[in-house]
């Protein structure tokens, strides 16, 4: 694997200083803002397909841009890497990313402070560049952290609204948790291996049966990283109230890139997780529970945005599903394929709102395929590949994963393979059959809000087409195409056998099911959906409050945290800090008053203590001869 | 011939009534006068104690102590005066400006 | 000769006394005369005869004789009890009585190795007036440069005084 | 046999004080008379009768001194200030009202008892010094006594109540401490001369050659110091100031003002004798020696000694009915400008000789 210098930091200087010049130009004239931005990703995505096309599987770039500090026997340098995986991945994020940006000039022409928006969108590609790029783990924590930033930034964006601040406070809050973890396992590493670059890491680690127990705390540090990043069972609680961002927010970071850092880390430091199976298990029951529990609450979600962001989190379940598995490069093809389709669907989804006036309920919607064919069309193309039927790229990444959990190796979670493989299936299941929910909603039956939707404008369908084309078309074409090229980086299982297309579409059963039951749910029998809701109301309840994760939290962490810190607050603080520090005082005060007495001015009183100080000498001497 | 421990103890008393004298009386003057008195009784024991040990450098002193006493009547006095000028009486209670 | 000094003790201590109790200023100053005078005829009893006629020439006879001028002349009254002053008085003897307990064992039991050798010295003017001009002849002329001082030092304020006075 | 000899010498000592002090009474009132021109007293006794038959030989010569005045001033003046009212003024303590005649009596009486009144002699196998108290430091004695004079005067002067007798008295005894001084030096010249402080060893230097030979200024500044503490003659300010009606024994009446007067004439007595025995050779006679240790021999110095005090009492009674009253600031002005450097340089001339070995006395 011989490395060669390549002009990488090229790659994250683009959108850097587009953000920069984003900013200050944007302030003068708004329109000007947009087109940087978007000029400066699409450079990005230009500049990576460049490098990318003189690459082969094994060729590895290095660009050492500077030494960054060195501790006593550390040493770091700013180096960016890109491999096979670094490379699908930038592929993805800043082609993604340049047709959001194109998107989203248009999605925000009219906001006021348009310059701002576009800035943060830059600076988060410029920090989501350097996490993939990144060819240390320092590097990658930059990256990890700037993308935290900026999300908070970006759900944030309207700060006026109280709520929407707080969403990103939440966000920052619970990404920085899931970092305390990321970075506890960076320490042990650097600790004990004394560095933190990956290639020396892998050739001290890589096979290595001795490590297995640091192994294990490592990999559950990183993993603990992972699930603040990638909104897993403990902390994706922020994700659903991110949705307070703008929609290409939601879509870029919320759907596409962010999410899938944890994955990319994991997959990066495969060599760790292969040594420790019981993190792997873990992150297996992790990952399956997350995934049914977000499933079940998007079921009953009425908000079009909250319904994708919960089929992002289940989804992301799926993946870590794939990685517990060993079949890392069956999580990325997901993390790939998913990027398509969900971004697809977070733009189809703006589309509506921007068309309905920001009106996001979908029970105000509805019948919209007659105002919004394209929207309709490309919502339709990206539903059908989320739920996995057979020609969309769903199908592709969903049948993988189902093939690797079947065969997963892990001794603690091989013995339950079956049942876990049938709750993954059901999960599938569900997928399919919100996803038409949302699809039936919003685009059949009568118009039920009292705006006037209008297609939205060219730019936007524009990218909305080339999603759908993706997402159509992505599955197929890279199902043999990524295992070879990422063979090299991550250990990729045999290759399985081809399918005819009669035995995809028999394995799809699943998705076409979800779909016709979701079809006929919500627009023939309107009226099913309630009954079966009444008939199972705890559960539904259940389903509908997001599982009361929010109130759990409330009351777990939330509430004795503001006690604690109030009675410090009054005990501690008010208390002793303050009461030692005026009592101090006090008696100082009160000495003085007391020795002021002393000096009352009259002779005679000096006289006494004269004498009596006499009396003193006297004795002392007396006793102590 | 009487021993030396009579004139001393005869000596402290009078000092200790010299030094309560200081410390009671609220006249000037009295205080003074108490002074004196303490002085006397040194002298009295260092007459006593130049007897006992035979030559007269105690007498010296005391003849020292003397001179030194006359002087301090005489600065005294007249500072009393001044006092007196300054503050229409004599009660030492009055005279503490120094501590205002 | 024993009884002489038991009258004399008692004679100078009952005087110091009045000094301290009595009200009047001009009572105390007699008290205080008849004090020096008891205390000059105990100089006499000690052979220290030159220092007893000193002692009345100088202390009774001019510094009093200053003290009774200066009572006179400011015509002070009685002095009015302070009711403050109990708790003074009672801290005085207290400290008074203390500072007697520590010196007596000190007398009796300290001094018992003393030899007495009294008989040897007599106060006598020549011997007295000999030792001072001989050893003790600079502290002699250092006192006398002091009452100069001291006069001086009486004028001025004196002096100073009477203008202010006058002004 | 001590105490009897003491008892014997205090007793003869005590006549010869009131003695003095009664003659010079005498010499007084009719002295003043003589020399004002006026008839003194001669009206007591003068007209004594009296049928006893005892008395009548007596009679005439109690007429006779009835003339000359002598009852008169002794024996009536005594008993009239017997029986007079002895008036305390209000708001005065009595007790330092009786203490101020007796503080001004007191010192004077015990100052005689330094004076040696006649030469040693033998009696039944003892050698007698008529001297009552041979102190070492005789002359000093003195000067205590002198010093101690004062209080008498200022505690009279401040039981007196009233401004006039308090400041006679402050008066009285600023003129007598300053003068002290000079008095003090002179008595350092004397000493210095004599080498000793004794007045009978004085006395005894004074056998060929009369101390005022050596010492005549000594002598003037004596004799003018002598007559300023008594407070009399030229210097009698604070007594009969006119404006201070009778200084500070204004409030005195009956036995306390005789007592002053006693004190008074005791103190003219007392310097009279200082200066005969310091200057006027005791009971020297130029040319006649008397044999030692006679018992008569000692009578006659005795004699002798006394005529010379009488002959300076009525020198000094003279010079005050003669002299006009100083002004106070001249009186202050002559004891502290002219009296007092006179004696110190007087001092400093007898120190260098005595230094020098030229004065051998």
């Amino acid at each position: 694997m011989e490395r060669t210098n390549a002009a990488l930091a090229l790659i994250p200087l683009f959108p850097l200083v587009g953000s920069v010049a984003a900013f200050l130009v944007g302030r003068v004239h708004k329109r000007a803002a947009g087109i940087i931005a978007s000029l400066a990703s699409i450079l990005a995505f230009v500049w990576t397909a460049k490098l990318f096309a003189a690459m082969s599987a094994e060729t590895v770039l290095e660009d050492v841009v500077f030494s960054w500090f060195g501790v006593a026997s550390l040493q770091v340098d700013f180096t960016l890497r890109m491999d096979a995986l670094g490379a699908v991945m930038c592929l993805v994020v800043t082609g993604i990313g340049s047709l959001i940006h194109i998107y989203s000039t248009a999605y925000m022409a009219e906001d006021d402070s348009v310059h701002r928006f576009f800035s943060y969108l830059n600076l988060f590609m410029f920090s989501m560049l350097l996490l993939v790029l990144g060819g240390n783990l320092l590097v990658l924590f930059v990256g990890w952290e700037g993308v935290g930033l900026c999300s908070y930034l970006l759900i944030g964006f309207w700060f006026r609204t109280i709520d929407y601040a707080a969403a990103g406070r939440k966000a920052f809050v619970v990404n920085r948790i899931g970092d305390a973890g990321f970075l506890l396992g960076i320490f042990l590493l650097w600790m004990n291996f004394g560095t933190v670059d990956f290639l020396e890491l892998e050739a001290a680690i890589a096979g290595n049966m001795t490590l297995v127990g640091l192994c294990t705390v490592v990999a559950l540090c990183l993993f603990i990283g992972a699930t603040g990043k990638s909104a897993q069972i403990p902390l994706f609680v922020w994700l659903p109230d991110a949705m307070a961002g703008p929609t290409p927010v939601s879509a870029l970071i919320h759907a596409a890139t962010m999410v899938t850092a944890g994955i990319y880390m994991m997959a990066r430091m495969d060599f760790v997780f292969a040594l420790a199976p019981f993190t792997l298990a873990i992150v297996t029951i992790v990952a399956l529970l997350t995934a049914f529990v977000a499933a079940t609450t998007a079921l009953l979600q009425n908000d079009i945005k909250k319904v994708l962001a919960y089929s992002t989190v289940s989804q992301l379940g799926f993946m870590f599903l794939a990685a517990s598995a060993g079949a890392y490069w069956v999580a990325i093809f997901h993390v790939v394929t998913h990027a398509f389709f969900k971004a697809c669907l977070f733009l189809g989804a703006g589309s509506v709102i921007h068309g309905c006036h920001h009106e996001q309920d979908m029970r105000h919607m509805g019948g919209l395929s007659r105002y919004m064919p394209i929207t309709f069309a490309t919502y339709l193309v990206a539903t059908l590949a989320i739920a996995g039927i057979f020609p969309f790229a769903g199908y592709q990444s969903k049948h993988a994963i189902l093939g690797a959990l079947e065969h997963n190796v892990n001794p603690y979670i091989a013995p339950y393979n079956s049942w876990i493989v049938a709750l993954v299936t059901f999960t599938a299941f569900l997928t399919a059959f919100y996803m038409t929910r949302s699809l039936a909603m919003t685009f059949f039956g009568k118009y039920r809000g009292h705006a006037h939707p209008h297609e939205s404008p060219a730019a936007m369908s524009g990218v909305l087409v080339a999603l759908a084309v993706l997402s159509l078309f992505g599955g197929w074409f890279l199902e043999t195409r990524l295992p070879n090229f990422l063979e090299h980086v991550l250990a990729v299982a045999p290759g399985h056998a081809s399918e005819t297309i009669v035995e995809s579409l028999l394995h799809s059963w699943v998705g076409i099911a979800g779909v016709v039951l979701g079809l006929l749910f919500y627009t023939s029998l309107a009226g099913v959906p309630g009954l079966v809701f009444s008939l199972f109301k705890p559960i539904g309840v259940l389903f509908q409050r997001k599982w009361f994760v929010d109130e759990l939290y409330q009351a777990i962490l939330v509430r004795p945290l503001e006690g604690v810190s109030r009675g410090l607050w009054k005990a501690v603080d008010q208390g002793f800090i303050d009461g030692a520090v005026n009592g101090s005082g006090a008696v100082i005060d009160t000495s003085g008053q007391v020795l002021r007495l002393t000096q009352s001015g009259q002779v005679r009183h000096y006289a006494l203590w004269m004498f009596v100080a006499t009396i003193a000498i006297v004795v002392f001497f007396l006793v102590r001869s | 011939m009487i021993p030396v421990s009579f004139y001393l103890t005869l000596a402290a008393l009078m000092f200790t009534i010299g030094v309560c004298g200081v410390a009671i009386r609220r006249n000037v003057i009295v205080v003074f006068m108490c002074i004196e008195l303490m002085l006397n009784a040194v002298n009295l024991s260092m007459v006593a104690f130049s007897r006992t040990v035979g030559n007269l450098d105690g007498q010296i002193g005391v003849f020292f102590v003397m001179v030194v006493a006359a002087a301090e009547a005489a600065i005294g006095l007249g500072i009393i005066i001044a006092l007196f000028r300054s503050t229409r009486s004599l009660e030492s209670s009055e005279a503490s400006e120094l501590r205002r | 000769m024993m009884i002489l000094f038991a009258l004399l003790g008692a004679l100078v201590i009952a005087s110091a006394i009045g000094v301290v109790a009595l009200r009047h200023p001009i009572h105390s100053a007699l008290c205080l005369v008849l004090n020096l005078v008891g205390v000059a005829a105990l100089y006499a009893m000690l052979d220290a005869h030159f220092l007893s006629a000193v002692q009345i020439i100088v202390y009774a006879g001019a510094i009093m004789v200053l003290v009774l001028f200066v009572i006179m002349l400011l015509n002070i009254k009685v002095e009015q009890p302070h009711r403050r002053g109990i708790i003074l008085t009672l801290l005085a003897t207290l400290a008074g009585v203390c500072f007697l307990g520590i010196l007596a064992p000190l007398f009796y039991r300290g001094l018992r190795g003393f030899t007495d050798h009294s008989s040897k010295i007599e106060g006598t003017v020549e011997a007295f007036g000999e030792l001072l001009f001989t050893r003790y002849l600079f502290p002699f002329e250092a006192a006398s440069v002091l009452i100069m001082v001291a006069i001086v030092g009486a004028v001025m304020i004196g002096k100073r005084h009477q203008q202010g006075g006058s002004k | 046999m001590e105490i009897l000899v003491y008892a014997v010498m205090l007793f003869v000592l005590f006549n010869v004080i009131m003695g003095i002090a009664s003659i010079n009474t005498w010499v007084e009132r009719k002295g003043s008379a003589l020399i004002q021109d006026r008839i003194g007293a001669n009206r007591a006794g003068r007209y004594l009768d009296s049928d006893l038959l005892v008395l009548k030989p007596v009679l005439p010569v109690i007429r006779f001194l009835g003339i000359l005045g002598v009852i008169n001033t002794l024996l009536c003046d005594a008993v009239k200030a017997l029986f007079k009212e002895d008036f305390v003024p209000q708001g005065v303590s009595k007790f330092l009202h009786a203490l101020g005649p007796f503080m001004a009596v007191f010192p004077v009486f015990l100052a005689f008892a330094i004076i040696p009144l006649a030469p040693e002699f033998v009696l039944f196998g003892e050698v007698i010094r008529p001297q009552l108290a041979p102190l070492n430091a005789g002359v000093l004695f003195f000067l205590a006594m002198g010093s101690m004079a004062v209080y008498g005067v200022a505690i009279a002067g401040w039981a007196g109540n009233n401004k006039y007798s308090l400041l006679g008295g402050l008066r009285a005894a600023a003129q007598m401490i300053s003068y002290e001084l000079a008095m003090g030096l002179a008595f350092v010249a004397v000493i210095v001369c004599y080498g000793t402080l004794d007045l009978y060893e004085m006395v005894n230097r004074q056998e060929g050659v009369w101390g005022v030979v050596y010492q005549p200024i000594t002598f003037i500044i004596l004799f003018i110091v002598g007559m300023a503490e008594t407070k009399r003659g030229p210097f009698d300010l604070p007594e009969a100031e006119s404006e201070l009606t009778a200084g500070y024994f204004t409030e005195y009446s009956g036995m306390k003002f005789l007592l002053f007067w006693l004190g008074e004439f005791a103190e003219i007595g007392l310097f009279s004798f200082l200066l005969v025995l310091l200057f006027f050779g005791g009971w020297h006679l130029p040319f006649v020696d008397l044999p030692e240790h006679a018992w008569w021999a000692a009578l006659i110095g005795h004699a002798i000694l006394m005529g010379k005090v009488l002959f300076f009492c009525v020198l000094q009674i003279v010079l005050r009915w003669t002299l006009p009253r100083f002004r106070f600031d001249q009186l202050m002005k002559l004891g502290w400008k002219y009296l007092l450097p006179l004696s110190m340089i007087n001092l400093l001339v007898y120190g260098a000789l005595k230094a020098g070995g030229w004065l051998t006395v």
